[in-house]
């Protein structure tokens, strides 16, 4: 006998990277997030083979949820071929053995930064939104543990001076993307910073979204059939980006999220940002059928 | 039969001075009545006490014995005991005290300052400004000061709006500490009609007068604080209310 | 602590600071004779290290430090090794010693070794302490 | 024919990886060893802040990254979420470690002596240029002493509250499966004790080193003294299947213990400790625990902001991130302006409507 | 003899309402020092009460309880708006801070800490009617224009942040934030310490003539005895965390009767 035939051979990852304490702490974090919708719920976080800021807080998410049934779609800026996420794409389905699609209708977990799919999600699948700053007062009061004990004494009048401070200043609400929204009418929470274009997906909505932020360890959700109020104003109404009736030079398709392409002659031209509905759209006029589904937005209109 | 509005008793004033470790004595043993529109006079030599007793029924002193019995609309109450957000209640509406002094405010119209004890006492503002310009008019303040701040006004003039503010609104007791020093003839006249006035109406007045022949025609009686006490030393303090 | 614990923590701590090469040959010849060997785990891990602060007394933790680990059952005894660093061999050669100390095989044969590696490890701890006693400063200088 | 997106993305994100990996070289089993011998003090660093003890691996995590200190920790922490976590030794104690350095600014001497080990701090910093001229620098050995110094040395800590000049520290008798962890726990404020010091034993060296000098600068509100500052090596005490405890082996740790000058009755005092040997980490980090207590909201030594602040994965993670598209919020912001801007060059505000 | 002490502790005869304000057996210790020493505090509507003393005599740590931005080590606090709730203290801090933000106004001394300097004036007012849940824009313009006119700022500088603006109209945006949403209390802390006089005087007189047209019961705490005697009805002086004398503003400081009053009142005078 020789000490070779004893010995293991060096080497260990679990399925899914996470060891099961990380995941079975996520998943109870995810339960109290689901309990308490828009709550914040801190978590130790792990690290991941990915830089903090980079999704480690989706990647968690989606990491523990999923398994070799999955499929997944990763999209960044709307694209699923924009570099992190095809990065954070290969390394999902390196670790778990499940399916990747960028069809949004195909996929079971979507993980995304800063956009919400044009068409509309179901009961069947989930959102991961990775979350660089959780906390909706950090603008207002950047310490930590006042704004904790703001969220305890559902103490938002800082968040709504603000906005009194852009009407003030700019003569209308300048907050771009991470509108701050009432959840169930108890938690303000940052909807990660997805335009405001996308906020409405949120309310009352099939699916469950799940948002995640790795390097500041705060995990919060929006169960699905949950209000999800943008703050404004009795008398100011809430403005989504004036992109109704922009077309995508690509596709054709009018009336969704566009990305602004500057043109060298100081113009600008549109395309659209859910890529891959745009990828749809040409294949319908290739001859494909019914590819695109129900959208939350038709013809630049909130379908309610 | 007129009504009784203060009864004094035995009423004694006296200073501890904690850091001379002194007393100062100002009287003791005064008894005194006054009804419904009776006017008296205190008189005596300087430094007898005359305005200490003033200030003493009005509370500003606080009296060591005695009691000083306070007959208010309200009902009966003795201002030497009485609690002091009771003193500040009928020093609001029912007891006056007139100086020759005034304490101005900065930025406030003299018919404002005029018009405040009314305001107070519950009139709304347009009444109490047009009865303030009334008695402007009648001690002799010339129309174009009424609404001018009186800080810039001179010693006689600013004598004059606080005349009409104190005298502004009738009271059942005024308590009046030579408010005819320095006065001009006019002043002096009209301050004098104001006073017959108000005893007509049934105010009762103490009053302390550097020549009480201005209001002869008013005196009922006349007290001589030389005779009732003894007086001892001067005041300690002398400073305007 | 039993005089005999006392020693197998001795033997322990000598082998757990062994020379590596010296360890793996010499568990090789034990494990001539040991007949059959139930391995219980064999892996690399962490240990965390906690630490003492001096001000509060608190506990906390400096880190995880690197071990390898072997556990294996043989001759009816329980045979331990753990050693900083990843070499699985190398704490599976700690296991096979001890195991046979423990059960009492090749007694001699094992002390002498462990002697020689403790012997080694005085001379090495020592030299290492004379250079730093060089660095002490003598304060009484007037 | 369907139509297909090129994925260029990740076909250039393949390709930039292979880049910088080219440009690296090849990595061998020598080259990390060289590391690991050549740069024994940038590897405790990278050890210290990945919070995991093992030279190879950590030689292995700095020659993956080209030296990126940064990259290296990441590396290293990443790759301790695979291992499992065995158990939790014995707590090292000051009684108990090996120590090779430790000196204390607080005392002309200290009982045990002031005993210098290896330290660069009285060598005049010049460069060897000779070595760049091909001729090769041999390090004169010490002369070594005829007998060696104490394994073991007396805390000047200890000596304090025997002189009742700090309050003795109550010894913490949790079991150490219980000691809080912030890998396995979040940090949450006011913090524990222990995540303070697990916290800043992981930190980053500079940024604790920016912060605790500003305190030192008088941003702070105390004034450190070197209490005491040890270089040692420490034990992992383990147990072995029948209860038999023993060292699994040694491992370098500093650590360093700062007094305030005296205000009141008794002197404040601040620790830090961690793996490796590094020296300013442990007095800037002290120096910062010291300052904590009682700290402004918002200032550089207040808890929540030093730790925060200093946890350099995630610190120089979320810099980096902003090489990440924003085109989406970007857009979004766009939008907002250019209507603000309309608004603007018609008299009337919308607001007032 | 006629007792002082029996004088301040007459039952009223003819105010009948409840007073607004009642404190009692309030106290503080920090460390060592007693900060405030089982104080009583009584103060009646629309009436000005001033609290003097040296600093340190407790009186800011007296208004900060009133403001219940300090919990006492013991002391019973009750606010006639809140007939119900027999001890303030007993309540947790978010129902404190209700009370705090919807029934208590406050002017600090300092503008920093009462305001937000680089936010608009109005906007610091507006904050007050955000967290009493006003949600229309339109209404908190109106409101906030209201409150700073009443405390006479300038209305065409209502949009410009506090920072750009001289102390006397920090003040001023300080007290439209306190009045906004017409307090029954208002509590004052050295609001014009630090002022030029001749600007001082124009922040009392907009403090008094605030106070008498709404009937404000207001607090006033000051070292400076002439600000006390300006806005004064009554008046209770502390020392080393103790009231030794309170009475009627004239006769404290005409006729004081403790030896600390006396000493205070002849020195300053």
């Amino acid at each position: 006998m020789k000490l070779k035939s004893l010995s293991k051979p060096w080497e260990a990852v679990s399925y899914g990277f996470l060891d099961a304490s990380a995941k079975r702490e996520i998943r109870r974090k995810m339960l109290k997030a689901v309990a308490v919708p828009g709550c914040q719920m801190p978590y130790a976080s792990r690290e991941v083979p990915m830089a903090r800021g980079w999704g480690t807080g989706g990647l968690q998410i989606s990491l523990t949820l999923m398994n070799p049934k999955s499929i997944v779609k990763v999209i960044d800026q709307g694209a699923d071929d924009s570099v992190n996420a095809a990065s954070i794409r290969k390394f999902l389905t390196r670790v778990t053995d499940a399916k990747s699609t960028w069809d949004t209708l195909e996929a079971n977990l979507i993980q995304s930064r800063h956009r919400i799919p044009e068409e509309r999600l179901t009961r069947d699948q989930i959102l991961v939104l990775q979350v660089p700053n959780p906390e909706p007062l950090r603008s207002v009061e950047p310490n930590m543990s006042i704004a904790r004990q703001m969220h305890a004494d559902a103490d938002y009048s800082r968040m709504w001076l603000q906005l009194y401070e852009q009407i003030v200043r700019s003569g209308r609400v300048m907050q771009g993307a991470s509108y701050p929204s009432m959840v169930n009418g108890r938690h303000v929470m940052t909807p990660s910073p997805i335009p405001r274009w996308d906020v409405p997906k949120l309310n009352m909505a099939e699916n469950l979204t799940i948002l995640s932020a790795g390097r500041e360890k705060r995990i919060f959700a929006v169960p699905p059939h949950t209000k999800v109020e943008p703050l404004v104003f009795s008398d100011v109404p809430y403005k989504v980006e004036e992109h109704h009736n922009l077309t995508c030079a690509r596709s054709n398709l009018q009336g969704y999220f566009m990305n602004e392409i500057p043109n060298e002659d100081g113009t600008s031209s549109y395309e659209v940002s859910d890529s891959h509905l745009g990828i749809k759209k040409l294949n319908e006029e290739d001859g494909d059928t019914n590819l695109i589904g129900d959208t939350w937005y038709k013809n630049g209109e909130w379908q309610s | 039969m007129t009504q009784s509005v203060l009864e004094i008793r035995g009423l004694e004033k006296s200073f501890r001075m904690h850091h001379l470790d002194n007393q100062l004595h100002a009287f003791s043993g005064i008894d005194l009545e006054l009804s419904q529109g009776e006017f008296v006079l205190l008189k005596g030599a300087n430094g007898v006490g005359k305005s200490t007793m003033l200030r003493t029924i009005y509370r500003t002193y606080l009296p060591v014995a005695g009691e000083v019995i306070f007959h208010s609309a309200r009902g009966r109450i003795d201002l030497a005991r009485a609690a002091d957000i009771d003193v500040a209640l009928l020093r609001a509406e029912e007891i006056g005290f007139v100086t020759q002094f005034l304490v101005a405010r900065p930025r406030v119209a003299a018919e404002e300052i005029v018009a405040e004890p009314l305001i107070l006492s519950g009139k709304s503002r347009q009444e109490a400004i047009e009865k303030a310009r009334h008695w402007l008019n009648v001690f002799g303040v010339k129309e174009k000061l009424w609404r001018a701040y009186p800080t810039t006004f001179s010693g006689g003039e600013q004598q004059k709006v606080n005349l009409a503010r104190a005298l502004i609104l009738p009271r059942r007791l005024l308590l009046l500490d030579e408010p005819t020093a320095s006065l001009d003839v006019g002043a002096r006249s009209a301050l004098v009609n104001r006073l017959g006035e108000l005893k007509a109406e049934g105010v009762a007045m103490i009053g302390v007068f550097h020549h009480p022949g201005d209001v002869q025609e008013l005196i009922d009686r006349t007290i001589d604080l030389s005779v009732e006490t003894k007086p001892r030393d001067m005041e300690p303090l002398n400073v305007a209310v | 602590m039993s005089e005999t614990q006392s020693r197998h923590a001795q033997i322990l701590n000598t082998l757990a600071r062994a020379s590596i090469p010296a360890s793996k040959s010499f568990a090789e010849e034990l494990l001539d004779n040991i007949g059959d060997v139930e391995v219980v785990q064999n892996r690399t891990g962490l240990v965390m290290l906690p630490m003492h602060d001096t001000v509060e007394g608190t506990s906390f933790h400096l880190g995880e430090v690197l071990v390898s680990e072997a556990h294996i059952k043989a001759m009816g005894k329980e045979g331990y090794g753990m050693r900083t660093g990843r070499d699985l061999e190398a704490s599976m050669a700690m296991a096979v010693i001890d195991v046979a100390w423990q059960a009492g095989m090749a007694i001699d044969r094992i002390e002498a070794f462990v002697e020689r590696q403790a012997k080694q490890q005085e001379k090495d701890d020592d030299d290492q302490m004379r250079a730093v006693e060089a660095t002490r400063v003598n304060m009484e200088t007037f | 024919m369907a139509y297909v997106a090129t994925r260029g993305g990740e076909r250039a994100i393949e390709q930039s990886e292979r880049l910088f990996r080219e440009e690296l070289g090849e990595i061998s089993l020598e080259k990390v060893a060289q590391i690991r011998d050549a740069l024994p003090y940038l590897v405790d660093r990278v050890m210290g802040e990945a919070s995991l003890y093992d030279q190879d691996v950590a030689a292995l995590a700095l020659t993956q990254a080209g030296g990126e200190l940064h990259e290296a920790v990441l590396l290293l922490r990443a790759w301790r979420t695979t291992q499992p976590r065995i158990c939790v030794a014995d707590p090292v104690t000051q009684a108990g470690s090996h120590v090779l350095r430790r000196i204390s600014a607080a005392f002309k001497d200290i009982p045990g002596g002031q005993v210098l080990g290896p330290s660069l701090d009285y060598a005049h910093r010049l460069l060897a240029t000779e070595v760049l001229s091909g001729e090769k620098y041999q390090p004169p050995a010490v002369d070594r002493a005829d007998h060696p110094a104490p394994r073991h040395q007396p805390s000047v800590s200890k000596w304090l509250a025997d002189q009742e000049l700090v309050t003795p520290s109550a010894n913490d008798d949790t079991p150490t499966d219980e000691i809080p962890d912030l890998t396995r726990e979040p940090l949450l404020f006011p913090a524990k004790r222990a995540h303070r010091l697990q916290s800043l034993a992981r930190a980053d060296t500079g940024g604790v080193l920016a912060l605790g000098y500003s305190a030192m600068r008088g941003y702070g509100q105390a004034h450190p003294t070197v209490n005491e500052l040890r270089l040692a090596e420490a034990d992992v005490q383990v147990t072995h299947p029948n209860g038999t405890k023993f060292s699994a082996g040694r491992v370098k740790i500093s650590q360093a213990e700062v007094v305030s000058k005296a205000k009141g009755e008794k002197l404040d005092r601040g620790f830090s400790a961690t793996f490796g040997w590094n020296e300013v980490k442990c007095i800037a980090a002290a120096t910062l625990d010291l300052n904590a207590e009682g700290a402004e909201k918002n200032s550089a030594v207040e808890e929540e902001f030093f730790l925060y602040h200093t946890e350099g994965v995630e610190s120089s993670g979320f810099c980096i991130h902003f090489k990440l598209p924003h085109y989406v919020t970007f857009q979004s912001s766009l939008d907002a302006m250019r209507d603000a801007k309309r608004k603007k060059d018609t008299p009337k505000m919308e607001a007032a409507e | 003899m006629i007792a002082p002490e029996n004088v301040k502790l007459a039952a009223p005869q003819f105010v009948t309402t409840p007073p607004v304000l009642t404190m009692r057996n309030m106290a503080k210790v920090y460390g060592d020092v007693v900060a405030v020493d089982n104080v009583d505090v009584t103060a009646y509507r629309g009436e000005v009460l001033g609290i003097v003393g040296e600093s340190g005599s407790g009186k800011s740590t007296l208004l900060r309880m009133m403001n219940l931005e300090e919990q006492p080590d013991h002391g019973n606090y009750k606010l006639d708006i809140k007939k119900d709730i027999d001890n303030l203290f007993e309540l947790d801090r978010f129902a404190q801070r209700q009370i705090q933000s919807r029934h208590i106004g406050i002017v600090y001394q300092n503008p920093h800490q009462g305001l937000l300097m680089k936010h608009s004036s109005s906007g610091n007012v507006a904050e007050r009617l955000l967290i009493a849940g006003e949600r229309s824009f339109a209404v908190l313009r109106e409101k906030a224009s209201d409150a700073l006119a009443s405390s006479e700022f300038p209305l065409t500088r209502m949009d410009a942040p506090p920072i750009e603006l001289s102390g006397g109209m920090q003040q001023r945006v300080q007290l439209a934030k306190a009045i906004a949403l017409e307090p029954e209390l208002l509590l004052l802390d050295e609001p014009t310490t630090g002022l030029d006089v001749s600007v001082q005087a124009l922040v009392l007189d907009t403090l008094k003539r605030l106070q008498q047209q709404r009937k404000i019961t207001m607090v006033i705490v000051s070292h400076d005895l002439g600000v006390i005697r300006t806005m004064a009805d009554r008046v209770m002086v502390m020392k080393s965390g103790k009231v030794v004398e309170q009475g009627l503003v004239d006769q404290v400081f005409q006729d004081p009767q403790h030896p600390y009053t006396q000493q205070l009142v002849h020195a300053k005078l």
